[in-house]
């Protein structure tokens, strides 16, 4: 989210007929089963959020199985939206309003609701039947386990099915309308204009007319039926956020990944090679960047992800941005062949979208445990660069980073990203073309005196000469290199100055990154909150909301992990206390320790889940 | 499709001008004394200027990418853009390369162990996908880096420091293996065959697509005489076949030995003693249908006394990987959006705030 | 040689009472509902009762190994000892388990991706060396797990989300594959046609040495009907033919269709129109030379008349590298010394301090 | 070495005709050409010394390449011995005596040779040919490069194509035996007996006669050369060492971890199955126990790293002890796998001999850089023991130990080995059987009540239920199990436990490993210089050497390094300051600074080389 500044809520909103209440911010869930479309509604409310000027943030949490019996428990589908008239920074800790098309679906839901949130569900599933498949033995809404809440059962499908009849649509389609119906429920009650969410519809079905007009006549009957039988006492308004003005879309963390390697190889004009072996969550870059061969880039599905990483490294030997992507096991797979492209100094990038370990563990989880694994993975003493992307939208940024920190010092970048980013999604401010940092990158072509591995003064880089160039015909490989020659070499103090020259590169490249920015109070303080990666939104809002209440914390975010930005140490001397909260054990609070010898403390959570912001705001309050 | 550059006058003429040297790097051959894989490494750096100037690359346009393994040092000695990489996966070091850079001409160098232990999944994918590589493999059946294991090549039964009761795996036939695979060029040489081997580089080079050759290398310090019973000079005529294409199947030193189909059996004829050249097998390289190719991979499995054949066993025209692949690159960058980065950035839904 | 342990009166008839339920576990099984896994698992957890019965095999010395995927899951679903292991690596956790317990009955199941793709290299290692596993391999054409990527054996040109404008990959023949790998024992059969599926499962259970078997399985949500053309109830008679050792390869719902050879090429003949059945190709499964089964593995690419051949294509009989390796260990056990920890020690040059 | 206590000098020796002068301490180097048969000749003088009592630690030093062309500087092959009657821990920092076959062999191994000593070369190979394949553009003889050394030039061949012209024998195998008349030579220079080194040629060519009769020509002849001519002026006598009485035998590293392994398989009565792919320098432990099979031990050379590890996995699943070897690359390669042993909980144990890196690095060198690859080299939270021995002979008491760790908690165990202590070699006291520790093991075998992740209350081991065993099938997998019934389980909170169980079952292995111990004061001091692996030999040798002076510095060393040892952290609080010499940029430090956040200090050194214990010596007087 790009937010100008923090502020108050508007009151400009609202000429709703049954005179809504003003709020902040809201958080809802919409929860079914895989087949019940979740993906689909949520996203026509963030684009309605969006057009109605809201600052939005989106998580969705798919089953792990791909279609697991209808009905069950791990079969069911979720969709989680923030919309506020405030910055917000996730996708918030605990829904408001829980939309939940059958039994499976309440159950698991049920317990991340706030006390006394609104539950909207879908009588016509709560039969005996789905009730024994989601594990109930009576009904919950007969047990007393709804208490506190603020419960509308609705036929959601019997609804539709009449109001859909006179399309002519089948039975099994018009059935499938029913998540339209409980959209229009939820626009209402957010007071949110339908023909927004109906120009959406017309671009997404336009071209299948029946199922468009069942899906708009679903639309509309379930707005009008949340109008018509007043039982949906509250109605609510979410104001503008005061945004910085410009063209929006929202991007999730894959896809924005996506366009900044596609955009980060045209801004360095070489062509981008992506080579890659599927795996969740890291498959849709794959399928992303397939879909960008008008942009000169290439994506190879290999047989694994060795062959992968191997792929991406010949093709940076021939000049090419070379990439390659995959989650945790599979940059296990390729720690051998990073250590050839530490080697042979070449410009590869890999991307481990994170999941929930260890071995295959938890597959569609977010996890942040592979930072010691990047750092450390390989055979011998083979550092490499580090960039972690902090949001969704800066999957787009980090990536630019990468494809910059590659070319100019000759380095493997490992690029951290993990499944919550993933799949998460914010608004981003698309940027002037112009406004995109400039890469220079240069290939030796100068066959006069050309060495292979003499290096770059400033940056230690060695030429990157590829084939095709005359004169510069040169051989490169896993064995130790002489200085200079590259050639083949076992004598001992060239083996000793050739590890020093691999660290000290990447250590230079800490003169070329922004300096650490802390978030708060820059002279000091308290509680320094430090984090990495996808806890950023987390962290910024627990330290905002303790700030609000006059805690003198503060925070400050890695992005590059290796190396640290130049001025670490001095802004970590400025606290009294370090907190480093990660979905992990510790592993940045491993690093920073072992670097600085500081006893700093870590918040530690490894449930395939980000953070709740409430999370981080008591282990602050602890400490401060 | 890249297409590919237009060569200047000059260009042309130093191509003309290549030479056995131009391919030679300045480094020292390391390789035992003795070491079959001194000849291909000769035959090579001979063939390439013949090769260069019949296709009008120039050697910049050469790279060879190798695995781990005495052979896989092969790089080092070529004056060209090399690159010895990890064990097993040359192949995907390669194919990144030939598919970014379709103008480059990519050969991979590659070891009984390195291709067929533990790369022996990135060669059959390369082949399949008929990646535009020239594979060799110098097929010594041994391990002769980490002195002296078996190989997936080595007889059953072989007595190895690793195996000193003998192995109990049986080998494993890289022909068939590259046919499986759906190879569109299968050929199979000796490395002190000279002659034969040159031709075979020669052949590899001019195909378009996947080419897969076999070479018998002798290792005089862990598996020596490994092929010593047909490719020894003297018995060489008798003990192997020359594939030639369109060609009946005759060999031996008085070519008076054919091979006739029996059923699917192939069968040794005398043609001295009457048996008619109009009833042998024709060789035919193009057929798609893999089993002639197949049956002559196991030729000499046959019966003792049919021969081991060489030549080409098989060369398809196909389209390459990394050609349609271009081809596909090149229709995207057909559409009007091709490589607008303010249509990339602002792709999807957007809206706008005042 | 690990003797097999002698069963007991009471194990025998325990085992003598073996139903489906004996087999199937506690775990709710997780499919998409449709998915032909089901009919697979239904197969095998009705035919393993009788397999025990009929080898004198207690359950317990059962295990399933898979790698990743849909399929993969497929030992949570039964009750016997599994590893649900990582991806393409089946074979190897099965090798290890099988050489070390040669009493074991050990089973892969596996799919496409996982075998053929990421494991390709294990599955032909563990083929050649004839360990004795029963393969299963699911193939779907596609990458179900991961949600419908495309995979080495779906066909050229094929969309998916990764292929946006087809893939331009040529798929490989798992069969010819397994062949090349000197499988011994080489099957195929379709997830519907439920009685000929149990029929190869019980074959593959009565095969010593490394047995695989390419199941044809529907993935009806990201490849829906790849198999309809010639596995659908309705045209499958005439669209497949079955294999039957010693029989001549009839096919047809009229049983009125032989396939004959034309020199190497098959060719389908009608047999109500006057072609004569003693002309007809008739099915050995047990010769050693795989020129047959080679031919069969691609019968239906021949033309547009040849059926999908589906039954055993090769069953040899090859000592296994589990048995080789036993009789090795058990040799070695004869010596005076084995086990003798006193020598162990002591082995070698020594000398003593007083 | 086996020392009872650091005796000074002994002085019983010597009866040679010459008066020998007697020493504590020689370090002898043969170097010659691949096919000179340096090793043989060194082997035969390692015996001998044995024989004489003496303690004695040899390391042979390989080319990289098979053969390389003969003459070469590539193709010199050496064998370095250190002989004393003394306690010695190394293999000498620098050689004393070089024996040099050819001018390559002398241009090779002149730099390590200390200054006055004694260089023996075969003047028949200082030819123009030879010399120019050594890169001698004039004769060293006559440059000045050897001035200030005690050169013998001996025509070593023409002598021994003399000496052995009556045996018949073919011209080449002839000279082939010019090894035997310089180690005459030798034999005279320290006064030993021929007798001793003929009874091991009978037992080493018996069934070749005419090989040995040529042989044991060449060896009398150049004893009595040496004896006769008169050039040797100096004779030397090295007297016995007072070693523990016993029998002994040398042991190589690799050897030591073959019998180790085998002998630890017995111990805890389970079959042992070794999965390998063979790499320098870790393929002798495959070709060592492929010996074996009269124990039992079946060795599968497997395709690739990958496919080691995985059957050794499926092999401890069954049931047996499950093996797999390598080194450093593969590693790499076996990570994955690893991930899924620690999820599975089965007692899979990692061998990684190390060499220089990163990716193909140093293949034939050795260093320590693996370390925190081992700690950190796999995806997610991925704990593994880890051990490592600290000398040749100790790489039989940690391969039981290994074992011991891998049943006992069912979890992998990594054994960091290198190239150094596998090659090297060392005289082991032989056990008697009865000393060897129990290791005791059980399997699971009663259904009643049977849960796969139900642990043991004190170890946290699960139970190890093997195919086979009615009643107890379950089914194992990489994905999060459920606490107890071990079933897949994505549930948050399980994931958080089971993290923390499988991170607190190796902490609790340092409830049975034994504490660390100091050398030197144990209640403190000014420095510890704390090392692990195979420095234990030089860092000893260096302290004692500071102690002897009076200098108040103590070492403790690290055989355990996860979980470290209970009482590690109280050691270190006793010293001011601690040192740690690592062959590697500082990996143990890393730990420690990470895990006690103590300042401590590196000695680092990556050649691909051993440290001298100068080096550390002179580091250890720095910090004092
Ligand atoms: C990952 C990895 N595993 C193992 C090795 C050790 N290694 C190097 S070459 C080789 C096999 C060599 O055999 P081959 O490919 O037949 O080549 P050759 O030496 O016979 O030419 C092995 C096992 C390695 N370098 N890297
Ligand atoms: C090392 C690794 N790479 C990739 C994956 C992701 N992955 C899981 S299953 C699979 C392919 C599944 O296809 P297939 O083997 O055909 O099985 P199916 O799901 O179709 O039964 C992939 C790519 C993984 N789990 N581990
Ligand atoms: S070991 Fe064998 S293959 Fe290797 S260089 Fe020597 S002779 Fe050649
Ligand atoms: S995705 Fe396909 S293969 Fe996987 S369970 Fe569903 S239908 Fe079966
Ligand atoms: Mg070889
Ligand atoms: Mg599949």
């Amino acid at each position: 989210m790009v937010v100008e500044t923090q502020a108050s809520p508007l009151q400009d909103g609202g000429s709703g007929d049954s005179d809504p209440k003003v709020v902040d911010k809201v958080v809802i869930r919409f929860a079914g089963d895989s087949g019940d479309g979740m993906q689909i509604t949520g996203s026509f409310f963030t684009h309605n959020s969006a057009l109605a000027g809201n600052d939005i943030s989106t998580l969705p949490d798919f089953p792990a199985e791909i279609r697991a019996p209808a009905g069950t428990l791990p079969g069911v589908s979720g969709f989680q939206l923030n919309f506020s008239s405030l910055q917000i920074m996730t996708p918030g800790d605990t829904p408001e309003v829980l939309v939940a098309m059958n039994p499976a679906a309440l159950k698991v839901n049920l317990r991340d609701l706030v006390r006394g949130g609104t539950i909207i569900l879908n009588s016509d599933t709560f039969r005996k039947n789905n009730l024994k498949k989601a594990g109930y033995t009576e009904d919950p809404r007969e047990t007393g386990d709804l208490e506190g809440y603020n419960v509308h059962a609705v036929p959601l499908t019997s609804l539709t099915l009449e109001a859909v009849k006179d399309t002519g649509i089948s039975h099994k389609l018009a059935g499938r309308c029913k998540n339209m119906f409980a959209l229009g429920i939820m626009l209402w009650m957010y007071d949110r204009s339908l023909e927004a969410t109906l120009g959406l519809m017309t671009k997404k079905f336009g071209k299948m007319e029946e199922v468009f007009e069942a899906n708009k006549k679903a639309l509309t009957a379930g707005y009008n039926y949340a109008d018509t039988v007043e039982v949906f006492t509250g109605r609510f308004q979410v104001g503008k956020a005061k945004l910085v003005p410009g063209t929006y879309r929202m991007l999730m963390g894959n896809q924005a990944a996506v366009l900044g390697f596609v955009a980060g190889a045209q801004l360095a004009k070489r062509p981008l090679f992506y080579g890659s072996y599927p795996i969740t969550p890291a498959s849709s870059i794959l399928e992303g960047l397939s879909n960008f061969k008008h942009f000169g880039v290439k994506t190879f599905q290999a047989e694994d992800e060795i062959a992968a990483v191997g792929s991406s490294i010949g093709a940076a030997f021939g000049g090419a941005i070379g990439l390659t992507g995959t989650s945790g096991p599979g940059v296990a797979l390729k720690a051998e062949a990073i250590g050839l492209a530490a080697m042979t100094e070449l410009p590869l990038i890999v991307i481990n979208v994170q999941r929930g370990g260890p071995s295959t563990g938890l597959p569609t989880k977010t996890e942040q445990a592979d930072l010691l694994q990047a750092m450390f993975g390989r055979n011998g003493e083979c550092p490499v660069a580090i960039v972690a992307p902090q949001s969704p939208a800066d999957c787009f940024t980090m990536a630019i980073e990468a494809i910059r920190i590659a070319t100019k010092y000759m380095v493997p970048v490992m690029y951290l990203s993990d499944g919550y980013l993933a799949n998460g999604a914010e608004p981003w401010s698309i940027p002037e073309v112009e406004d995109l940092p400039g890469i220079e990158v240069k290939n030796a072509t100068d066959p006069e005196g050309f060495l292979p591995y003499q290096r770059d003064p400033e940056t230690l880089a060695r030429p990157w000469a590829i084939p095709g160039t005359p004169g510069t015909e040169h051989r490169l490989g896993g064995l130790e290199k002489q200085e200079n020659t590259g050639n083949v070499s076992y004598d001992p103090e060239n083996h000793q100055k050739m590890t020093l020259l691999r660290a000290e590169k990447v250590e230079r490249i800490a003169q070329s990154i922004p300096e650490l920015e802390v978030h708060g109070d820059p002279d000091g303080g308290d509680v320094l909150v430090l984090g990495w990666g996808s806890t950023y939104g987390s962290i910024t809002s627990a330290v905002n909301r303790v700030r609000d209440r006059g805690g003198r914390v503060s925070s400050a975010h890695l992005r590059h992990l290796n190396p640290f930005p130049a001025n670490i140490e001095e802004v970590l001397g400025k606290f009294k206390k370090i907190l480093i909260p990660e979905l992990n054990m510790g592993q940045l609070l491993f690093l920073i320790r072992a670097r600085f010898c500081i006893e700093a403390e870590g918040l530690n959570k490894v449930q395939g889940q980000p953070f709740q912001i409430g999370e981080i705001e008591q282990k602050i309050e602890e400490l401060l | 499709m890249t297409a590919k550059p237009e060569l200047s006058p000059e260009k042309i003429k130093e191509i003309e001008e290549y030479d056995r040297k131009i391919f030679t790097s300045d480094q020292i051959v390391r390789w035992c004394p003795g070491c079959g894989d001194y000849s291909i490494l000769a035959q090579m750096q001979k063939t390439m200027p013949e090769i260069c100037q019949e296709q009008g690359i120039p050697r910049e346009n050469v790279a060879v990418v190798s695995g781990i393994g005495c052979s896989s040092r092969f790089p080092y000695y070529m004056n060209t853009y090399g690159f010895h990489s990890i064990h097993g996966r040359a192949p995907t070091f390669a194919s990144g390369l030939k598919i970014s850079r379709p103008e480059l001409q990519v050969w991979v160098v590659t070891g009984d162990g390195d291709a067929l232990s533990i790369g022996g999944n990135h060669l059959i994918h390369a082949l399949r996908r008929n990646v535009d590589l020239k594979i060799l493999l110098f097929n010594n059946r041994i391990y002769g880096l980490t002195k002296g294991q078996y190989s997936p090549t080595s007889e059953q039964g072989k007595k190895t420091k690793s195996t000193p009761q003998g192995s109990v795996d049986y080998p494993i036939n890289p022909l068939s293996l590259a046919l499986a695979a759906e190879a569109t060029f299968v050929a199979r040489t000796i490395d002190a065959d000279t002659k034969h081997l040159a031709s075979i580089l020669k052949r590899a080079a001019r195909h378009k697509g996947s080419a897969f050759i076999e070479i018998y290398q002798n290792c005089n310090i862990f598996n020596d005489g490994a092929f010593k019973s047909f490719a020894d000079k003297k018995v060489r005529d008798d003990r192997t076949i020359v594939l030639e294409h369109g060609q009946p199947m005759v060999f031996g030193k008085e070519k008076d030995k054919g091979i006739r189909l029996d059923g699917l059996k192939p069968v040794v004829v005398d043609l001295a003693n009457g048996a008619d050249e109009s009833s042998l097998l024709v060789h035919d390289e193009k057929t798609t249908d893999p089993t002639l190719a197949n049956l002559l991979a196991r030729l000499e499995e046959a019966d003792e006394s049919t021969p081991v054949p060489v030549g080409v066993f098989r060369a398809l025209d196909k389209p390459t990987y990394d050609g349609l692949l271009d081809e596909q690159v090149a229709t995207a960058q057909e559409q009007p959006n091709a490589g607008d980065m303010a249509a990339l950035l602002a792709g999807g839904e957007t809206w706008t705030v005042q």
